[in-house]
């Protein structure tokens, strides 16, 4: 039981978030596809919190707050997975090896649990980031 | 009485499906019913006629809303602003035909600009491996007709590919393979156990980010070192790699289908590159073939048009107008984002707002934003001007290449409504900035 | 009305058997004419050669395997000339690429060589809406593209069972299909041998589970090509390519032509074309004994009318090999182990590219260049043996005038011939240090225009200026009465035209591309009675086999430029 | 040898590509007609007079020509692109491909350097007192001919792809190195210092890579043969000897299989 562990994250693709996608980027199917965190189960009795519980995730250039799943597709015990989409592009590092490719899978994030803070809209992200957000 | 049109082509992944049957209203203007196709393609053609659609170009006012104009105010706005730009960047093409991937071709010349494609964040490192160490592949119908072994890596077309492994590889009858997934062996080698692992023979769980070290494992066997292999290798025993590279060698026909596992992972394009490496060497003993699993149902498009058009695929420099200039890692998008190399950014066919990684999204926001996309998105809702185009294969047709770069010709089935596709709307702008450099000359 | 008037040049035009005798050609809406009325627009040629519009027989211009070349070669387009592009932009858009142009440089590249046409050597059927596409990128030059069927499953399966008529109602399916112009043969039955990663070495060699051997596929093909009396006959790369020893192979390919007879009504005397001969001209056991068989080859191509061939001339540059052939890319990787591609397509053919560099201190290089030239000078008929260089196999098509000048000038080869480390070596494997043949311009004429034209029954559009053929000339700054003493003026002459006129419009103007017409798409529209076997047959590989629908298979109309019809009456 | 010193009056708003800052281009030419030489920023075609103001003299050729750059010049690319000769200081940071397709003369760098530095260079020197990025002496895209001579030395750290291609020459890194060193090296050595995370000789046919440090995720396709010892820039130090890479095509020479070499300190 720790209040903060270190794993190590890859973002990639989902049919859900491909089917929420063409719904819309804006629709709550996109929301609830894409503002989770696959962990393994021993990470999560490590970092001592249930299934569903939000928790904040910090890389090297930013942070997010997503809800902690296990999730069909299982990480091994050290391995994260957000899918890709808004919320994981909070926290991917954009720096590409010389190559345009910026670093989506194979970066360290800290994971914190953060039940009292709420999880926020692509929307408010996206706007928020670019100092546009009208929303609350 | 509604219409019932065959052979229609997908506009989703890179499977790029030519079966689908879609089913429009009597006077051609709405999508009723649609067959043959996965779930996320049944949304594309859904979205296509909804109610919702933007049906004019918007632009940003000083209070922050968004003002519906006419399509010639916004080709002067865009003609404009490119003209002014010393370094505009034109970004996407995820969900273009090629006629209008040509069209950008033809504009970012005129301008003297960066035109790239979402490969730049996706298979690009795939082309710099093509680059150093060719491309020994086929085209999928060879995997359907004759391949015995399927080697999905980094690669997870139970999500990304619905309809991949049903139509191409690991189910089919195909010619020479009547007994279809019977007598295929499939092994998936990836960090989680994807639902693409759950059909497999066989599931490599290598270690994230050491894929290099375990190609490097195959090749040292297939070229006799089995012996100085030692006892594991990212994550993987040695038993299990001995018995992975017999079943390798001992295929008749075997293909490799590689992802984002391995592009967007330490290491990149070498990640691909040695695993051509491989299947070179395999070549040598019997017939193996090695495929990128591209993402969008036209993103290798672009690559193949502006290959002929300017001889690179991507990341193209087209400042100097008299040639073109390529290097990824300093011509490739998110790099010239996060250097402020660019003062213009045009996003289209693409949602460069959700997909880049937020720091570029900040840096590109600087400067002028235009979006040319069907729909809403997060490059829509920060962008200065936000120009509606149809949909390809649902209200304009077109050519596409699909995964294997089989050009596919798509069809329209809805009527466009007054809306502009993109070689239309793109070649108005060329003509526009050419006279505008006329004026100033 | 458009009218114009060349007026007092050195006109060769061995379609209407001028030999540089001053003639004024007369031009009227886009056709040579037999006289203009004195409004026609003058273009004085005095003291300067005068030829039709160069044609093209065999070049890999446009398509996938094209492009997969262009695609895997950045460095390719690097610091060629003073800028990376080469040259400054002279047409409408900026011309990239030294070994595999772009298809803008590929069309103005041509057109300042004063070329009206090219022929697209291999087109993969299932990718012909390729080939299409960037036929609209390519500007000013006509084109037509082969289909090729050597590996192709329903020709295997008809010719097998021997149904030539099936096989022609296929073909010609297929042409329509494709919007394709003539029969291609690539390595017959090798490349789908390659789809098991094996080969068939030579005629004999049977064809993996379809159990025919290269030889009943060519002269299937051949009977097939007569049957339906298409404009160009069969246009064959055999098997074995490029391998030392080859040549009694290539002769015994040679003869299968030897019991078939030209039927077309476009003046086609041949009934088989062999391609890039050079790469099939190879004596010795290993790359060490490696020698010249040019003198046996021509020997049996001089007295076989029957026979066109191409040369395939090697021109000692870093270029890319590109084929049809599969398994040989596989085998030229295992050689030069630079980055190799491979594109197999479904149930019909398979290519492959591989950067090769033909170094002229290698003693196989040198040898390989002087076999392309002296298949030249071996030639008694020169209508029947045109210039190539396979492009870019052997060298970019941008060399044909470093060609003509080796042709035309026995000091030029020596010079290059002195370049060269091993040049020993070179010369006692070859015969060419002692070959004093020089050729002149008319018979230039005959093996850039005239020749490549009459061998695809293209000769009353192409490569003539009898009356009624396109109006497409060349104008090169040379004095035909008194050929400059120095062989690089013969190479700069044609590099770049004075002028290059394409249907009556003048495109290139003192070697730069002064304007960009419409260009023509040329195809073969054989009208032959509906076989319901045969469409059967189609149905059950594409509901079975194929990966692409029937419906999306035939190149849609809207994606053929400018298309130009060849139309053939079939009777039975 | 005579100097030329050009001294930044202006930030250029966007990158400067510096192709023409080269003794090839500068040297038997006056301060005016060097002012008058192009450069490019994005579409918009400058002079270098717009942005520099030149003191000195330039030598009569290349080699007697030196240059110094002063002012901040890290938005500056391509100083001393495919140089002959002479000498090239740079005092502060420079941006992408210093000494690009090199042939010969002096370059140094007070500063970092970033990617692409001394790409398909063939001979000469280039030294950076700070760092350098990633693709340091590696090839241009798609070329098998990567840095065929010459040295480079890096006193600070580096990325990924050193040497990448490499076919003869020296790169010397005085600090840590991230992964890919001679990745399909033909040749050449490369002498790192300090630490490397990975992949070392992957896809190498021949080659020399020295560590003095670590490498944290050796490749299994490098064998241990023996201990040497060997002089590394001055010193010597013993060595555990690695040949491979096994998964690789080897050449031969006399009969005898050559490999490439990974040298780890002992």
């Amino acid at each position: 039981m720790t209040d903060l562990i270190t794993l190590n994250m890859i973002t990639q693709r989902a049919v859900e978030e491909g089917i929420a996608m063409e719904i819309g980027k804006t629709s709550p199917e996109y929301f609830d596809a894409c503002s989770i965190i696959e962990m393994n189960e021993q990470d999560m009795k490590k970092l001592g919190i249930f299934k569903n519980t939000n928790v904040r995730v910090t890389s090297e250039c930013g942070q997010v707050v997503v809800k902690a799943v296990v999730g069909r597709q299982t990480c091994y015990p050290g391995l994260c997975h957000i899918r890709q989409g808004v919320w994981a592009n909070q926290i991917v590092p954009p720096r590409t090896q010389s190559t345009g490719a910026p670093q989506y899978s194979g970066f360290p994030v800290t994971v914190e649990p953060a039940p009292d803070e709420r999880l926020k809209s692509a929307l408010a992200l996206v706007q928020g980031a670019v100092g546009m957000w009208k929303g609350e | 009485m509604p219409k019932v049109i065959e052979n229609v082509g997908c506009p989703y992944c890179g499977c790029s499906c030519d079966d689908v049957r879609v089913t429009v209203s009597d006077d051609g203007l709405k999508v009723l019913e649609v067959e043959n196709v996965c779930a996320i393609g049944h949304e594309i053609f859904k979205h296509g006629s909804s109610d919702h659609r933007i049906r004019l170009p918007r632009l940003r006012q000083p209070d922050g809303s968004m003002k519906e104009i006419s399509y010639e105010e916004a080709i002067e706005w865009t003609a404009q602003h490119l003209h002014k730009a010393k370094k505009p960047l034109m970004y996407g093409f995820g969900s273009t035909n090629c006629e209008g991937q040509a069209a950008a071709g033809r504009v970012m010349e005129t301008a003297g600009g960066m035109l790239d494609n979402c490969a730049t964040i996706c298979h690009g490192p795939s082309f710099l491996a093509i680059f150093d160490n060719g491309y020994p592949s086929c085209t999928l119908g060879e995997v359907k007709n004759r391949a015995d072994v399927i080697v999905y890596w980094g690669s997870n077309p139970a999500h990304a590919h619905p309809r991949h492994m049903s139509r191409y590889s690991i189910f089919p009858r195909g010619f020479f393979t009547e007994k279809g997934h019977k007598k295929r062996t499939i092994i998936v080698i990836d960090p989680r156990f994807t639902d693409t692992a759950n059909v497999a023979d066989i599931h490599l769980q290598v270690k994230q980010g050491h894929d290099y070290e375990l190609f490097n494992a195959f090749r040292m066997v297939v070229n006799g070192h089995a012996a100085d292999l030692p006892d594991e290798v990212a994550g993987i025993k040695k038993e299990q790699i001995l018995e992975v590279s017999g079943i390798m060698t001992k295929a008749r026909f075997g293909t490799v289908f590689f992802g984002m596992g391995l592009t967007h992972t330490d290491g990149r394009n070498h990640n691909i590159d040695i695993a051509i490496s491989l299947t070179r060497d395999l070549n040598k003993i019997t017939k193996w073939t090695i495929m990128a699993m591209r993402g969008h149902y036209n993103i290798a498009g672009p690559g193949v048009v502006w290959s002929w058009t300017f001889g690179f695929p991507y990341c193209l420099d087209l400042t100097k107008q008299n040639y073109a200039h390529m290097n990824p890692g300093e011509t490739s998008s998110v790099d010239m984002a996060m250097r402020d190399e660019v003062d213009m950014f045009i996003n289209i066919g693409s949602d460069a707002g959700a997909h880049f990684p937020i720091p570029a999204v900040k840096h590109l926001k600087k400067h002028p934003w235009v979006t040319i996309d069907p729909s809403i998105n997060m490059a829509s809702e920060i962008s200065d001007l936000h120009i509606p185009v149809c949909i390809c294969g649902v209200d304009v047709g077109g050519i596409v290449y699909r995964m294997d770069n089989v050009p596919i010709q798509f069809r329209k089935v809805i009527e466009p409504q007054g809306l502009l596709d993109d070689e239309t709307l793109l070649n108005r702008i060329a003509d526009r900035l050419e006279e505008l450099k006329a004026q100033e000359a | 009305m458009s009218e114009m008037l060349i007026k007092n040049g050195y006109v060769f035009d061995p379609i209407s058997g001028i030999k540089g005798d001053k003639t004024d050609i007369a031009i009227k809406d886009g056709k040579i004419v037999e006289k203009v009325s004195s409004k026609a627009k003058i273009i004085d040629a005095a003291g300067k050669t005068v030829m039709a519009g160069g044609c093209e027989i065999h070049a890999h211009v446009a398509g996938p395997k094209v492009n997969a070349g262009r695609t895997m070669r950045p460095e390719d387009k690097l610091f060629r000339g003073s800028y990376r592009g080469g040259i400054v932009k002279q047409g409408k858009r900026m011309e990239m690429g030294f070994s595999i142009p772009s298809t803008w440089k590929t069309g103005y590249a041509y057109a300042r060589m004063g070329y009206a046409f090219t022929n697209e050597a291999a087109m993969p059927p299932l990718l012909a809406p390729h080939v299409h596409e960037e036929f609209r990128d390519t500007p000013i030059i006509d084109q037509a593209a082969m289909p090729v069927f050597g590996n192709n499953w329903f020709c295997l399966e008809y010719l097998k069972n021997k149904e030539i008529e099936n096989n022609a109602a296929y073909v010609a399916w297929l042409l329509k299909s494709t919007f394709g112009f003539g029969i291609k043969v690539v390595n017959p039955g090798g490349t789908e041998a390659w789809g098991w990663g094996e080969n068939c070495v030579d005629i004999h060699d049977p064809v993996p589970y379809f159990d025919i051997t290269p030889a009943e596929i060519i002269k299937g093909l051949i009977e097939t090509n007569e049957y339906l009396g298409l404009p160009h006959s069969v246009h064959l790369h055999g098997n074995n390519l490029g391998n030392p020893g080859n040549y009694e192979h290539t002769i015994e390919t040679l003869k299968l032509a030897s019991e078939y007879k030209p039927k077309n009504k476009f003046g086609r005397e041949q009934v088989l074309h062999n391609t890039h001969l050079q790469f099939f001209s190879y004596k010795g056991d290993s790359w060490g004994t490696f020698a010249s068989a040019a003198k046996e080859v021509m020997d049996y191509v001089n007295k076989t009318d029957t026979l066109t061939v191409d040369l395939g001339c090697v021109t000692l540059d870093e270029t890319t090999t590109m084929t049809a052939d599969g398994p040989f890319e596989h085998h030229l990787n295992q050689l030069n182990h630079l980055k190799w591609s491979n594109v197999d397509v479904e149930l019909e053919t398979g290519s492959g590219v591989v950067p090769y560099v033909y170094d002229k201190d290698i003693a196989v290089c040198g040898i390989q260049w002087a076999i392309g030239l002296e298949l030249a000078l071996y030639a008694k008929d020169l209508m029947r043996v045109h210039i190539t260089t396979d492009h870019p196999n052997a060298g970019p098509f941008t060399r044909y005038p470093r060609i003509i000048k080796w042709l035309m000038s026995k000091k030029a080869r020596e010079a290059t011939l002195d370049t060269m480390k091993r040049k020993e070596k070179i010369i006692k494997s070859t015969d060419l240090a002692g070959m004093d043949r020089e050729l002149g311009l008319y018979d230039i004429a005959m093996m850039t225009r005239a020749g490549p034209a009459k061998a695809l029954g293209l000769s009353n559009i192409y490569g003539s200026l009898k009356a009624g053929a396109d109006a497409n000339v060349a104008i090169y700054n040379l004095d035909a009465t008194k050929l400059p003493t120095d062989p690089e003026l013969i190479e700069n002459a044609f590099s770049n035209t004075l002028y290059t006129i394409k249907e009556g419009v003048i495109v290139v103007q003192n070697g730069e591309i002064v304007a960009e017409p419409q260009k023509h798409t040329i195809w073969t529209k054989v009208s032959v009675p509906e076989n319901a076997q045969v469409m059967r047959d189609i149905k059950e590989k594409f509901t079975k086999s194929y990966t692409v629908n029937l419906e999306n298979y035939a190149v849609f109309d809207e994606h053929v430029h400018n298309p130009r019809a060849i139309e053939v009456e079939f009777s039975a | 040898m005579e100097t030329v010193t050009m001294t930044l009056v202006q930030q250029p708003e966007l990158y400067f590509e510096c192709y023409s800052v080269t003794p090839d281009l500068f040297a038997d030419k006056t301060l005016a007609e060097i002012a008058l030489l192009p450069a490019h920023e994005g579409k918009i075609v400058w002079k270098l007079g717009d942005f520099f103001k030149f003191e000195g003299k330039p030598g009569a050729t290349a080699e007697e020509t030196r240059i110094v750059v002063n002012g901040d010049v890290r938005k500056m690319k391509r100083f001393g692109q495919q140089m002959t000769g002479g000498e090239i200081l740079i005092n502060s940071d420079a941006d992408m491909y210093v000494g690009c397709w090199m042939r010969g003369g002096k370059i140094t760098v007070k500063g970092n350097a970033d990617a692409f530095l001394g790409i398909a260079m063939e001979g000469g020197e280039i030294t950076v007192e700070g760092d350098a990025t990633n693709h340091v002496g590696s090839a241009y895209r798609g070329d098998w001919r990567g840095m065929s001579g010459g040295l480079i030395r890096v006193k600070g750290k580096a990325g990924n792809d050193i040497g990448t291609a490499m076919t003869g020459g020296t790169i010397i890194i005085e600090g840590d190195v991230f992964i890919h060193v001679l990745t399909h090296a033909e040749g050449g050595t490369v002498i790192i210092k300090g630490d490397v995370e990975g992949r070392v000789g992957g896809q190498m046919v021949k080659g020399d890579a020295y560590v003095l440090g670590n490498i944290l995720y050796p490749l299994p396709g490098f064998k241990k043969i023996g201990t040497v010892e060997k002089e590394v820039d001055g010193q010597t130090y013993t060595f555990h000897q690695y040949i491979g890479d096994l998964g690789e095509r080897k050449g031969k020479k006399k009969g005898e299989v050559i490999y490439g070499n990974i040298y780890l300190k002992a």
